[in-house]
């Protein structure tokens, strides 16, 4: 007997002195992967925009997100609410229905950079709201903004691939050109449809305008050689193009269709309806959001 | 209790569980009345009540969205009404996100000329689906052994003989179908309350160690014939990477108790069919004018290499 | 391991006929050779050359390892050469001349050679070679099709010009349905007649040789009549193919089109010339019969809902993998079986 | 030779955890489909199995023989969380490849046969260094199969394009993975062979 109470007590001691050892390293490391995570958001946002690796991130260059909720008001009405950041580092929760018509700006009291946690956020947003509505999150989309002009969107999307879902970034200038395309997560075949991650294949779209997007289609031709070396810089300096004429043959085939990848034509084609759907609902969107904001005069961030 | 009876007894306890998932999510699933997908383009709703045809035929009548996205409807491009006129199809013009929900409105439903008011209709993969993709995809998709590589130690080191095989894979469907609902039960109810996700791994080791602990003891004491049968794979469970890897998997894409239970009941027959299949072949070639430095191991990895080149044929199966 | 005897002492009778391993292999690539001559006349010299190079390639293979092996040379038993033939007959005419040479390594080598040699290994070895060439080089095996009927529009022109594969690319009928739809293959063969006309005869794009049904169908009778193959596997095949595809390939159920299946693709050539292997299918009849449902219900479901236009190859190797089990599942009772020791007790 | 230092050259060939003693498989094949995640996977190990090892040849006078084993899972489990909660802020990306088998070291049979044969009887030096004997075999086993996956399968080592195609794509996939390994294998017994003349058989596998 004694000795059981002896294996229980020294089990019961290597288990608390390894949760208290585990539980310290939790807290010191765990502030350190949330920013981490942040980081590499942030990364792939700038890399869109155009400041990839090595290159120096101008100061005054802001990135806002702007969350959208599904709200259920408590008289049963399906209404949008953008979570907006405003002038002062403030934020308010700004509800419209769903043609468009602002209804009500309500302050949010919580600091915008406790925001980014989906958890804190959803409180945040349950908090200023009436009893017996409910909220749903939808999606995050990021407004650049330099010194005090807007330089572009980053929006995120989804299209269903070949084997799993793609998940994109689309990014945009303020005249809604696609600026940038990124891959963040696909399980596509490698060597087939994985190409999708490919600069070649993603610089296809970079450049199209919201017309050109709107009646673009995938063609099952091959890819001009030329051109091909042109969308992927890395081959464009082995070819020896100089800046200038890559330009000029991106300019040659602006109003190409995308060339499907050889054999992966389904990858392909998702991944184009992907940005054009995703570009399609963000621009109707934006149109109402700015119509509101003009309306009640909102002195937004960006 | 020889290995027929054994395996007996283990469909006996596999069956029910089998059919409990397969059943009882489609009962909750009927009882609350929505709709389903029926193609990447098509959306069944039925009503319940025979409905006018003129009102039915009219796509003016129906708003269809994402739930996210509730502005930005997705024109129904037509309608068929079935033979008795109480289910509709929708067609849709471009293809619908099946993992995702849409809300389908009907706005004055018409029966017999009677407006009987608004309906609405939620519309997502039903739950048996979802199961039973899980199933297969945790069993033949993605086996466990062949395309994600878990459990390779036991794979290797008990597949010399048929026998020995079939009793392993049993055991270990076994353990793993309880350990993952216990480990499920454990995450939601203890450790996500407390806040203390960080200590899983700590935990979940635990969970299937002094699950295999209780197992063994009472077998010794049930049934010692089985125990003696049995006893020594029960040591390596532990120590093995597919037990663990199915509650990890559950708490890193956060199923709930079918899901995880279908999970561990996929992959443990998954495993367990892979371990049948190899012994069969390695007991041919024990026959066989194996190359000598080839011998063993060597030649049991070219073999399961041959296996997963083979179950490449089931890549990108989906069955809905 | 069984130590090798000094002489071969088989179970009686002891009478011989005149049937060796090599006079089966031999006749059996003798009654391939309809089919050749019809793809070189539909794809040009490119798939002679292709076929070529394949034989060539399987049988050096073959001498190389069996030499690194300390094997007894057995290249004259024409088992290598078959293989070869039957990779080409599965690879798209319009591949890169070095592709045949890649896949007779894990053909032979690995499949073949590691496991013993002829007589020992699990699954086909035709079949290993194209699997891995599909996962390796999956531009080319998934679109270097041709249009049949090349001859007219210069066969020589296709035979120099061996890099110009994406000029002359088309797709094959099962991926044309797999991405379109069936209709899109009626709009584009111009009614359902003339489907099955061309696809019987071989009228089509897709592998060296599998495109004639009614050659291979030749073929495959006159093995059955020379008593090298019995009709249980590749009518349960083609039976159980077109069963499957008729409750499950339509819009609804139980409105497939059977015979589109049946007739496309290589399923007619696994029936009669792959799933019919001596090595790697079982050998005793009832077990066959359940493989080739296996095979055909397997190819159709993959077609259909997997991730590949084609799935025979993928179909008759995991046939293959349960073929050892199925062996010892359909094991005939012994008729007095020993009695079960008792069992002794546990302490 | 110093002790210490054959103590970590018999880790990394003559007892090497993958190919000689046949031990973890599982990671060896499923992570490796590039040097740089094979590397990272090594070094988790390497921590892991230098940490549980001295942590269990100090205190191993206080720990009761019969719960040897559990208490031996939870020095386990503990540096593996540590080094699960470690590696994310370190590197991101590559965790994210692999995240499952960081998590999964922790029933890595290698480690607590370590622990078992030698720590729980040596002292903390010498166990230090079999530790990281063991480790680094293991990093190293993962870097070889890295290396030839990465090549073959798309053309690059350690992310830089070499080839600038793909040779064969099979590699990165499972079955390239298991025909890698065995042929690795097949190759250190034949080493084997022509050095001592005699055919060795492999481990036991677990």
């Amino acid at each position: 007997m004694k000795e059981i109470f002896k294996i229980t007590v020294s089990l019961t001691a290597v288990c608390v002195v390894a949760s208290l050892i585990l539980g310290f390293v939790y807290a010191k490391t765990e502030h350190a992967r949330k920013l981490n995570e942040e980081k590499t958001e942030q990364q792939t946002i700038q890399g869109l925009l155009g400041y990839g690796a090595g290159e120096k991130i101008p100061s005054d260059l802001k990135v806002y997100p702007v969350y959208r909720y599904v709200i259920t008001s408590d008289k049963g009405k399906t209404l949008l609410g953008y979570v907006l950041p405003i002038k002062d580092n403030k934020v308010v929760l700004a509800e419209m229905d769903l043609s468009g018509n602002p209804l009500k700006i309500i302050p949010i009291t919580v600091e915008p950079s406790a925001l980014s946690d989906k958890a804190k956020r959803d409180n945040a947003v349950n908090a200023v709201l009436p009893k017996g509505s409910k909220s749903l999150y939808a999606q995050t989309v990021f407004v650049a903004d330099m010194g005090g002009k807007r330089l572009g969107y980053v929006v995120p999307g989804v299209t269903q691939g070949f084997k799993s879902f793609i998940k994109l970034m689309v990014s945009l200038n303020p005249d809604f050109t696609v600026t940038g395309v990124a891959v963040t997560s696909a399980e596509e075949d490698p060597g087939l449809g994985a190409e999708i991650q490919k600069s070649f294949f993603r610089n296809q779209f970079v450049g199209k305008t919201i017309e050109l997007l709107k009646k673009l289609k995938v063609v099952k031709e091959p890819l001009p050689p030329n051109y091909a070396a042109a969308l992927d810089p890395a081959k464009a300096k082995a070819k020896g193009l100089t800046p200038e004429q890559v330009k000029e043959i991106k300019e040659k085939h602006l109003k190409d269709n995308i060339y499907a990848l050889t054999g992966a034509t389904i990858s392909s084609r998702a991944m184009t309806n992907g940005v054009v759907s995703t570009v399609k609902k963000f621009v109707y969107r934006l149109d109402k959001l700015n119509e509101a904001i003009k309306k009640e005069q909102l002195s937004v961030a960006f | 209790m020889n290995a027929k009876q054994f395996s007996n007894l283990a469909l006996l306890i596999f069956l029910p569980i089998f059919l409990f998932l397969m059943v009882f999510p489609a009962l909750v699933h009927a009882a609350t009345g929505s709709g389903s997908f029926k193609k990447d383009t098509e959306i069944q709703i039925s009503f319940g009540v025979p409905v006018d045809e003129t009102w039915a035929k009219d796509t003016a009548n129906y708003r269809v969205f994402q739930k996210t996205d509730p502005d930005i409807e997705i024109p129904v491009t037509s309608v068929t009404l079935s033979p008795r006129r109480t289910s509709a199809v929708l067609q849709f013009g471009e293809a619908l996100n099946l993992s995702s929900e849409y809300e389908v409105q009907a706005n004055n439903v018409t029966s017999d000329g009677k407006v009987l008011g608004n309906e609405e209709f939620l519309v997502k993969k039903s739950e048996g689906q979802i199961l039973f993709t899980i199933f297969l995809g945790a069993m033949l998709i993605n086996n466990f052994v062949f395309t994600k590589y878990l459990g390779l130690c036991i794979f290797f080191g008990v597949s010399q003989k048929k026998e020995t095989a079939i009793g392993m894979g049993i055991t270990f469907t076994i353990v793993m179908v309880l350990s993952a609902i216990m480990c499920w039960a454990l995450l939601t109810f203890v450790l996500h309350p407390l806040h203390l996700g960080f200590l899983q791994i700590i935990v979940f080791i635990g969970t299937v160690a002094i699950f295999v602990q209780a197992v063994d003891t009472i077998l010794r004491k049930v049934n010692p014939y089985l125990f003696k049968k049995l006893g020594v794979y029960l040591v390596l469970i532990v120590t093995n990477c597919i037990i663990l890897a199915v509650p990890l998997i559950n708490a890193d894409s956060g199923n709930g108790p079918f899901e995880s239970l279908t999970l561990g009941l996929g992959a443990g027959l998954g495993f367990a069919l892979a371990l049948f299949l190899m012994s069969c072949v390695r007991e041919k070639l024990e026959l066989c004018r194996v190359p000598a430095v080839f011998r063993g191991l060597p030649i049991a990895f070219v073999v399961a290499g041959l296996f997963a080149l083979s179950f490449l044929g089931f890549s990108g199966f989906s069955i809905f | 391991m069984i130590p090798k005897p000094e002489w071969a002492v088989s179970v009686s009778p002891h009478i011989r006929k005149g049937i060796s391993t090599s006079w089966i292999m031999w006749t059996v690539s003798a009654s391939l050779m309809p089919a050749l001559i019809l793809s070189i006349y539909n794809f040009g010299f490119r798939s002679l050359i292709i076929t070529l190079i394949s034989v060539v390639s399987c049988m050096l293979v073959e001498a190389i390892s069996q030499k690194a092996l300390g094997r007894s040379a057995s290249i004259k038993d024409g088992s290598s050469v078959l293989t070869g033939i039957l990779i080409a007959f599965v690879i798209p005419p319009g591949v890169p001349y070095y592709l045949p040479i890649i896949g007779a390594v894990p053909a032979i080598f690995i499949a073949k050679e590691l496991m013993g040699g002829l007589g020992y290994n699990v699954w086909n070895p035709a079949l290993v070679g194209r699997a891995f060439l599909q996962a390796s080089f999956p531009v080319a095996i998934t679109t270097a099709w041709i249009a049949p009927q090349q001859l007219s529009k210069g066969v020589w022109d296709i035979f120099l010009r061996p890099g110009t594969v994406d000029a002359i690319s088309t797709a094959t009928p099962l991926s044309v349905v797999k991405q379109y739809g069936m209709t899109a293959l009626t709009q584009q063969f111009g009614g359902l007649d003339s489907i099955y006309w061309n696809f019987f005869l071989g009228f089509k794009p897709g592998c060296i040789g599998e495109t004639s049904a009614a050659l291979i169908l030749l073929g495959g009778l006159y093995l059955m009549a020379r008593k090298i193959i019995t009709w249980h596997i590749p009518v349960s095949t083609l039976a159980s193919a077109a069963l499957i595809a008729w409750i499950f390939g339509g819009q609804t159920w139980f409105s497939g089109n059977p015979l589109v299946h049946v007739l496309s693709g290589g399923l007619m050539l696994g029936a009669f010339y792959m799933a019919t292997d001596y090595v790697t299918s079982p050998t005793l009849k009832s077990a066959q019969i359940v493989f080739g449902v296996g095979v055909g219900a397997l190819t159709v479901l993959i077609r259909l809902k997997g991730g590949y236009p084609e799935g025979v190859c993928y179909a008759i190797l995991l046939m293959n993998c349960l073929t050892p089990a199925m062996d010892e599942w359909f094991k005939p009772k012994r008729f007095a079986p020993p009695k079960a020791a008792p069992v002794a007790a546990s302490k | 030779m110093n002790r210490n230092l054959k103590l970590i050259w018999n880790g990394l060939i003559p007892e090497n955890p993958i190919f000689r003693l046949a031990l973890s498989m599982c990671p060896a094949v499923a992570v490796t489909t590039s040097v740089e995640n094979g590397l990272m996977l090594g070094l988790a190990v390497v921590f892991v199995q230098v940490f549980s090892s001295c942590t269990v040849s100090i205190f191993k006078s206080f720990i009761h023989p019969r719960i040897r084993i559990p208490a031996y899972v939870i020095v386990i489990a503990l540096w593996v969380t540590v080094i699960d909660m470690i590696l994310p802020v370190i590197s991101p990306d590559v965790y994210k490849k692999v995240e499952l088998f960081v998590k999964l070291i922790v029933v890595f049979a290698i480690i607590i046969s370590r622990l078992e044969l030698f720590a729980s009887k040596e002292p903390l030096v010498p166990s230090f260094f079999d530790g990281m004997g063991m480790g680094f075999g293991f990093l190293f086993g993962l870097c070889l199969i890295g290396a030839i996956r990465e090549f073959f399968g798309t053309g690059q080592l350690l992310g830089y394009d070499i080839l600038g195609f793909n040779p064969l794509l099979i590699m990165v996939l499972p079955a390239g993975g298991f025909f890698v390994i065995g042929f690795i294998m097949a190759t250190f017994n034949w080493f084997e062979y022509k050095i001592t003349g005699k055919i060795p058989t492999s481990g036991g596998a677990h």
